[in-house]
């Protein structure tokens, strides 16, 4: 199964996390992405982020056809992504994958946050303490 | 252009070019085939996008526009100015 | 800071990844290992854990100072892991590594559960329905 | 083995070897340098460990012992049992 969700509300870990647990898994694999609170010095207020909503859905299950062609023992996968503002320290994405051996939620949760930050239509803007804004670009 | 070739296009806004053009989203008129450069340049000569226009990508109905391609057009078909990405 | 535990308790997922939470970092990545339903067509009823606690705790201590020579960037380490009884679905270990940057937390979640299960010294007996209990040996 | 040279260590079982020594935990008499191969033995024989002898490692005092090498043992030192893990 897969579980994708655009939200404004906060994120949960376990919640996330139980989509994918599975009787037959032996291993969930899960990432957060939360909000860092410094950025060349600056401070970080709060992170706005904002989605080509219906493109972005497209692309995150494109991302899980991906996961299972490449890791067909993948069980569940959940992609939660936060919208709106997002406080210091709480979560702006969770991913979560499940399998009954641990290599491949691994492997696969790794290879979904690297897909999202390239091919998934959402941008983030940080709002910093005294100086201008800025529309973040993903580099790593 | 001729008219009979011309239709309306939802054009979409997102992220720093939504703050550039000032609007989330707009119609625009466009030849029913027109190719990628061209399709940008008027893009960003009406939308005030000409200091972004090297970094951002267009994409028709949810799909990412290859570049140096002709791209038809038809009514109703859905233009984004995708800048770039930095979710997560 | 280095947070590790043994305990008859339930796992809480939430739980160990607030620990390692921090304003400057980015990611954090989680390794939670479940218990599977079956096992060589064997309905599996519960695993029973066991652990020399003394040197499973100096052993996942020298897990983590590996991890922070090989990826200096970690911030927090946290390494629960339950003993006694686990149902079915309940987590028997959860690993949770957070770093500024993505890439350092999630390869080092993925060797701290590598090394666990080659280094530290704890027992897990899978008690079947209608067969024998076996204690298991890792092999993977 | 001269008697002044004998020293008590505790001895601790774990999983498959707990059950089949039947305890966790006993006393055992060990001159004060052992060889590894002499160690397993008399572990093995005396505690019914016989069939599992070719698949656990000895620690002494937390720390996993090198085959084939001397031991040095103390008054009060742990010798433990370690089957095959299985944790995680």
């Amino acid at each position: 199964m897969d579980y994708l969700k655009l939200t404004f509300d906060k994120l949960s870990v376990e919640e996330v996390s139980d989509l994918v647990v599975d009787d037959r898994c032996g291993a969930v694999s899960i990432f957060v992405g939360t909000t860092r609170d410094n950025f060349e010095g600056k401070k970080v207020l709060r992170l706005e982020y904002e989605a080509y909503e219906s493109m972005a859905l497209k692309s995150m299950k494109s991302i899980c056809e991906d996961v299972r062609n490449k890791w067909p023992a993948v069980h569940g996968i959940a992609i939660y992504h936060r919208l709106g503002n997002v406080p210091c320290r709480e979560a702006s994405v969770i991913i979560a994958v499940s399998s009954p051996h641990r290599r491949d939620s691994l492997d696969a949760v790794s290879f979904c946050i690297d897909q999202l930050k390239s091919n998934v239509p959402i941008w983030k803007k940080e709002i910093y303490e005294g100086a201008e804004a800025v529309w973040k670009e993903n580099v790593e | 252009m001729e008219i009979e070739n011309v239709v309306q296009v939802k054009v979409l806004f997102f992220a720093r070019s939504k703050e550039l053009a000032g609007l989330r989203e707009t119609t625009l008129s466009l030849p029913t085939k027109i190719n990628y450069e061209q399709l940008l340049n008027i893009i960003a000569v009406n939308f005030n996008l000409e200091s972004i226009k090297n970094n951002i990508l267009l994409a028709k109905n949810e799909e990412v526009c290859s570049e140096n391609r002709d791209i038809e057009i038809s009514e109703s078909d859905n233009i984004a100015v995708i800048p770039p990405l930095s979710g997560g």
